[in-house]
């Protein structure tokens, strides 16, 4: 029998993500694009893409799940999973003993309690006044003038953190720019933005409460200061993956695989 | 001649008009604000200066004004850009009772006196901070440049409802809209109605007097002055293109005049 | 199906009829000048008011009606051209707006007051009648009722200072009668308030009634959209024969789902409990977030505080009717409000006794008296009932600025994807 | 036993300037240091949220009342017991407690708004200590709120009895009478000096000599103030031609000191209601007579006012005109602290008075975690601007 492949696409606000796995839950395949205005033909796109890059045809792929905000929007996908469902599924496949998930996206942050097998036990996400976190550090990235990767570097030079009190992403820039006018260093100032952002996200943690391991995926993740802050404030290790801003799609396409599996155990 | 001379320090650009005690413009001058207010403050000064061909000495009275008008130590007074705006405003349109301001981060209205006094002002409410700002994010979604959302806007038939007046909300229901497969003119026209729609409330709560006068670059589009017109049913001042940016600079110049009359003090330097 | 088809759905209908009724008998007292009173759910004194011929006009009724009708927006925006901030509780702005409105509402004209009595049920009651007083200038009274002892408690244990207690509250009411009179023209009739006691005992018995029968499996009734139906006549109607009447018939109907195994969805596959308000703004479709995935709430916890406390197991006792009277408000009161302090030991108990698969927590905006607290208990619940999957949702009652559907959408989809693991757990 | 330690003599010998700066360090002083000076000495403390509390009754048993003003602090334990939606200070209030920086024996919140009713069963979960509710009357008219009152006091003082286990005698409570009717003389004092003389204390150093008050034996606060006040008066100061401002909106929540630096950078500020619990009784609490029910009438019949506290003897529309008038100002700035029901409701009634009467005001929010005031200024100086020139 022909070996099976399955995909997760993960349609998120500014970018979407697409992960092509095996039987054994490798990945083969993956892509990431930017959304832009039309959002199927983006989810379209990453998959061709993903499929290129696992070297794969569209026939062998027998069981897609979408998920993301524009999850209903892959029509050519087999069901839909929340992010937060997948993002559980993803952390708990690549660190198998984790218990906690904290996930910072473009939109939402989310803390996900979850068990042995990545199903979510319990998740609560941001308050409303501190909505679009990843947006938080765009606006840092755009008051300052300087790319949004080199923002996690730069605050890792820092002495000091200034003591940003703004949760509120449209006032990140002011904010920021405010810091600079009293002449505070540039690296402090972004330490002060990364300490506050973690600091907001470990209130949401306690809120599921922690139990080890904890796993952190998301955008975000990639950003090492965010890692650095998350670790500190917490007082306990953090798994960080590579793949982490794959983990939704990832999750997706453990459920794909789950799904086409229960298939075809019911078709037999 | 006297001249005075006004310097709008803001959050990204430095600008500085000099004028003479007419109000005719002699020079403007631009450049980035950068971190350090004050060089900014005296780089743009110093061009304007050349352009008018004058010496610093022939500068009667400077007046800065905006976010860096406590850092230019060259100054001889400073107002809020509040002021200074709606005094240019007033100074384009002397019928000029009440000014908005439409900027990317807030949004203001001015009432005045029919001598260009401000009276009472009006700024949006935090929650509804970042309006102009989220426009340009919404052109961007969509793949449009904000030059071409004016002209996009006009094409719209059914333009969708956005009931968040919070920037981040607001772009969240813009995301939604566009996941839904909605029209780009829709979604444009619906976000250009939202702001227009908060306008006019700010405006009604500083006491809207006719003549309004708007002044801030997002207003400049064409469709988004008809749709103000309309909803405000009244004809309404629009600065001339090219003068809008210059505006607070020249009512702070022009303030710096004003208050030299005050003084008595003539064509002679105040200090030096 | 004849028969079915007759008293299924039954309390729904009536409860719109009884609900446009009293929206015309506001007009109607609007356009005759009869004597009426402001007031509020959690201690309306509705049963006395009416023996005095006033009448009682709910203002939070009236508010929450703009945002179902979806033109709350028109109301707040007049408030806060007036001054009020974004911040300030959307039933007040509603109000304001109604103010420069003169009464003019969706559902018909709406009376001006011609006095206010209110309790310290919530703090923004007192701020709200102070506005009236500067409106319309009328007598308000503030009507106090202490606290209640033990936050989280229903009622718990006899305070030290309660014969005190009863004696402040006594004493208010009596104050409040004289009001009454003076306003009325009309002397305090005993008997006209013994038989208004009468029927809100009824009512209460009835409405306890339909709280202990949803907690059949599959509930007969979703108590966020029947409940809110229920506490609506409650309240409108508290203490008069129609509304005694119509509870009679509800719990009948309520009856017979049960007997005949009726739920309120065609599928019950989650049982849910709400604590907090509805979303009014987009009252229908919030119902439906749930409903079309097979979730109904069992339970909802403006049942208890919105309906004025009017589950709470006490009668009145007609034979002395102030002070009884008295007692009761003060015991609804407390009741009510104790549903609104940080609340896990209670929650715990209805979460067990209507076996719970999920607990909504919805914050809002407006009311800083119901969401002070909801952070908190379900910070104690999740650690104390892990069994139960949790869901916090911000938005608000009233101002559908900050109302965000699709991020709403996407949390609940993902709280019954959490739920169905359990439930797929529990059955392996 | 904790009345006789002396918890606080860093300013002592120092100069005005030096005064004020160790009063501003103390305040930003997140360890508490005069508190935990007061618990090594054996004392017991009492926490008691805003806005006003019989200080008098902690007092006379050997309590220290610590005034939850709201403090300066990176919060990192307190949000995940609140939602969106609440005010900074019961955040940062909780946060000092959580962490233990701030250690108490008891905790008290009043009904004074929908979230400070509630803080008694948000706290409780979290502690040992008890966490009370004393019931101030919103219905100070009624026939019996004395009577009410006074017996809530008398439940709170055998709490604290229970507490110390010292057993509170009359005498015991008209001596802390005594401490605290001085003390509300020396505010007065701080507060004529603003109204007469205002170039010589700003603002904001008026605060920070009253606050401290919050954090030390009110026996300590006075002899601060006494040596501080005549200091004062031998200031070098020259009258600037400012702007004479009433400031309202601190009677719960604070404005950051940098906030008050910078309104009073544009104005004098000749009256405020900052920390008003502190002076909410304006005439000297008699010492014959029952005591604690000679509190409880100082309470409902003093001339106070603030947005949490509904009184129909004294509508506040009146209040606020007379407070502006007393003390000659030219204007008003009315703030309210964001997410506060009652403060940003009563803010719409205040400038319909002021509007009526022809008294320019000024409106704004604020909140005492905020970093940021650059908007806030260009307000400020655009309102005196508008006043003063042109």
């Amino acid at each position: 029998m022909a070996m099976i492949f399955v995909a997760g696409v993960d349609v998120g606000s500014t970018q979407t993500k697409g992960v092509i796995i095996d039987e054994e839950g490798r990945i083969v395949g993956r892509a990431l694009i930017d959304t832009g205005a039309n959002v199927t033909m983006a989810a379209e796109r990453v998959f061709a893409l993903a499929l290129q890059d696992a070297g794969l045809s569209p026939e062998q792929v027998v069981f897609t799940v979408g998920t993301g905000y524009g999850r209903y929007k892959v029509t050519f996908g087999n069901a839909q999973v929340t992010e937060i469902s997948c993002h559980a599924r993803g952390a708990v496949h690549l660190f198998p003993r984790t218990r906690t998930v904290l996930d910072i996206g473009g939109q939402d942050t989310k803390a996900i309690r979850v068990n042995e097998r990545g199903d979510v036990e319990n998740f609560t996400m941001n308050d409303k006044c501190s909505a679009g976190t990843g947006r938080f550090l765009q606006g840092a990235a755009r008051a300052l003038g300087i790319p949004l990767e080199e923002l996690g570097p730069m605050a890792l030079r820092a002495e000091k953190a200034v003591p940003i009190s703004t949760t509120c992403t449209v006032f990140a820039e002011s904010e920021v720019l405010s810091w600079l006018a009293r002449g505070r260093k540039v690296e402090d100032i972004l330490l002060g933005v990364h300490r506050s952002i973690a600091s907001r996200s470990i209130a949401l943690l306690r809120r599921v409460g922690i139990e080890e391991e904890v796993t952190f995926t998301g955008g975000v993740s990639r950003n090492p200061a965010m890692v650095v802050a998350v670790r500190e404030m917490l007082g306990i290790p953090v798994n960080v993956s590579e793949e982490s801003h794959y983990m939704g799609a990832l999750g997706a396409a453990l459920f794909a695989r789950e799904f086409a599996l229960a298939g075809a155990r019911s078709r037999r | 001649m006297v001249w005075v001379a006004g310097i709008d320090v803001g959050a990204s650009y430095t600008k500085v008009v000099i004028a003479d005690d007419e109000g005719h413009v002699a020079s403007r001058a631009m450049v980035r604000t950068g971190f350090r207010l004050d060089e900014a403050a005296y780089e743009a000064f110093s061009l304007a200066l050349e352009e008018a061909g004058l010496q610093r000495e022939d500068v009667s009275y400077i007046v800065s004004t905006g976010n860096g008008r406590a850092q230019v130590s060259f100054r001889d007074a400073h107002c809020t850009d509040l002021t200074a705006c709606a005094y240019g405003a007033w100074f384009f349109y002397p019928e000029t009772r009440t000014v908005l301001d439409v900027g990317g981060q807030s949004m203001k209205a001015i009432k005045l006196s029919e001598d260009g006094r401000v009276l009472g002002f009006r700024l949006n409410d935090k929650c509804a901070a970042g309006t102009g700002a989220f426009l340009e994010k919404t052109a961007y979604y969509m793949g449009y440049d904000i030059q071409e959302l004016g002209e996009l806007a006009t094409t719209s038939t059914n333009p969708v409802t956005i009931s968040s007046v919070c920037a981040v909300f607001a772009e969240a229901e813009v995301i939604n809209h566009v996941t839904a497969g909605v029209a780009p003119a829709d979604i444009m026209q619906g976000a250009i109605l939202s702001l227009v729609d908060r306008s006019i409330q700010l405006l009604k709560r500083v006491g809207l007097v006719p003549q309004v006068t708007v002044s801030g670059g997002i207003m400049r589009f064409t469709s988004m002055r008809k749709v103000l017109e309309e909803k405000l049913g009244l004809q309404v001042n629009f600065l001339p293109d090219g003068a809008v940016q210059f505006t607070t600079a020249l009512g702070a110049a022009m303030l710096g005049h004003r208050r030299l009359q005050r003084l008595g003090l003539g064509a002679r330097r105040l200090a030096s | 199906m004849g028969e079915n088809g007759d008293i299924v759905g039954r309390s729904t209908r009536e409860a719109a009829a009884l609900m446009r009724h009293y929206f015309g008998e506001l007009a109607q007292a609007r356009e005759e000048g009869r004597p009426t009173c402001y007031v509020y759910v959690m201690g309306s004194f509705a049963s006395l008011l009416r023996s005095f011929g006033i009448l009682p006009v709910f203002s939070e009724v009236v508010a929450l009606n703009t945002a179902v009708r979806k033109v709350a927006h028109e109301y707040i925006a007049l408030a806060e051209d007036y001054g009020y901030s974004p911040d300030v509780c959307g039933y007040v702005k509603a109000d304001v707006g109604l103010y420069f409105k003169d009464g003019d509402h969706p559902m018909g004209r709406i009376p001006r007051p011609s006095m206010a009595v209110i309790t310290n049920a919530c703090n923004t009651y007192i701020k709200w009648a102070e506005i009236w007083e500067r409106f319309y200038r009328v007598p308000v009274m503030v009507l106090e009722i202490p606290d209640p002892y033990y936050p989280g408690e229903p009622y718990g244990g006899e305070p030290k200072n309660e014969a005190l207690y009863r004696r402040y509250v006594v004493d208010q009411v009596w104050e409040l009668i004289r009001l009454c009179e003076k306003v009325s023209g009309r002397k305090f009739d005993e008997g006209r308030l013994q038989e208004h006691l009468y029927y809100e005992n009824e009512m209460k018995r009835y409405y306890r009634r339909l709280m202990e029968l949803n907690k059949s499996c599959p509930a007969p009734f979703d108590a966020l959209s029947h409940g809110t139906a229920f506490l609506g006549i409650m309240n409108v109607l508290r203490g008069t024969k129609e509304g005694a009447e119509y509870f009679r018939r509800t719990v009948e109907e309520m009856e017979y789902k049960v007997a005949h195994g009726m739920g309120a969805l065609p599928e019950e596959k989650f049982r849910l409990f709400m604590t907090g308000v509805p979303c009014y703004p987009i009252w229908r479709r919030f119902g439906e977030m749930f409903n079309e995935k097979g979730g109904n709430f069992v339970y909802c916890t403006y049942m208890a505080f919105a309906s004025g406390g009017s589950d709470v197991d006490y009668d009145f006792d007609v034979e002395r009717p102030v002070e009884s009277m008295a007692e009761g408000i003060m015991r609804e009161v407390r009741f009510g409000l104790s549903r609104l302090l940080a609340q896990p030991q209670y929650l715990h108990k209805v979460a067990q006794d209507y076996q719970v698969d999920g607990v909504v927590f919805h914050a809002i905006k407006s009311c800083r008296t119901i969401t002070t607290g909801l952070a908190e208990t379900r910070l104690v619940m999740t650690h104390e009932l892990p069994q139960v999957v949790t869901l916090y949702l911000d938005s608000d009652h009233m101002d559908r600025r900050v109302v965000a559907e699709a991020q709403m959408k996407n949390r609940i989809d993902a709280f019954f994807e959490a739920m169905a693991v359990r439930k797929l757990a529990k059955v392996q | 036993m904790g009345a006789m330690t002396k918890v606080w003599s860093a300013w002592s010998g120092k100069g005005l300037e030096g005064v004020l700066q160790e009063c501003r360090e103390l305040l930003e002083d997140m360890s508490f240091p005069t508190v935990h000076r007061w618990r090594e000495g054996g004392g017991k403390v009492v926490g008691h949220f805003q806005v006003y509390f019989p200080e008098e009754l902690a007092h006379a048993v050997g309590m220290l009342p610590v005034k939850l003003r709201g403090f300066p602090i990176e919060r990192k334990a307190a949000d995940s017991h609140f939602g969106s939606y609440i005010c900074s200070i019961v955040r940062s209030n909780l946060e000092v407690a959580l962490t233990k920086r701030l250690p108490l024996d008891l905790f008290v919140s009043h009904p004074i708004c929908d979230v400070a009713r509630n803080l008694p069963s948000v706290w409780r979960p979290n502690f040992q200590f008890p966490c009370l509710l004393l019931r101030l009357p919103q219905n100070p008219t009624a026939r019996l709120a004395l009577d009410f009152l006074e017996h809530e006091y008398r439940s709170l003082l055998s709490q604290m009895e229970e507490i110390t286990g010292k057993e509170v005698t009359d005498d015991d409570l008209r001596g802390s009478i005594e401490v605290f009717n001085e003390n509300r003389h020396l505010l007065r004092e701080l507060y004529r000096i603003k109204r007469e003389h205002p170039w010589l204390l700003s603002v904001e150093e008026a605060y920070v000599l009253m606050a401290v008050g919050t954090l030390l034996p009110r026996r300590e606060h006075n002899e601060l103030l006494r040596y501080a006040i005549p200091l004062i008066y031998e200031r070098k100061a020259r009258p600037q031609d400012k702007l004479r401002v009433v400031l309202l909106g601190g009677f719960c929540e604070q404005l950051p000191l940098e906030l008050l630096r910078i309104i009073g950078e544009s104005c004098y500020v000749v009256d405020d209601d900052l920390l008003i619990g502190l002076r909410w009784i304006t005439y000297d609490v008699p010492t014959q007579g029952d005591p604690v029910r000679n509190l409880a009438q100082a309470y409902l019949e003093s001339d106070s006012f603030s947005p949490v506290q509904h009184d129909p003897r004294r509508p506040k529309e009146e209040m606020i005109l007379r407070f502006v008038r007393q003390s000659g100002a030219e204007a008003a700035i009315i703030g309210a602290a964001k997410m506060c029901e009652p403060g940003l409701d009563e803010q719409v009634a205040y400038a319909k008075a002021l509007d009526e009467a022809g008294i320019r005001y000024f409106v704004f929010d604020f909140e005492e975690a905020m970093t940021s005031f650059e908007q806030i200024q260009l307000q400020i100086e655009t309102f005196v601007e508008s006043i003063m020139f042109v």
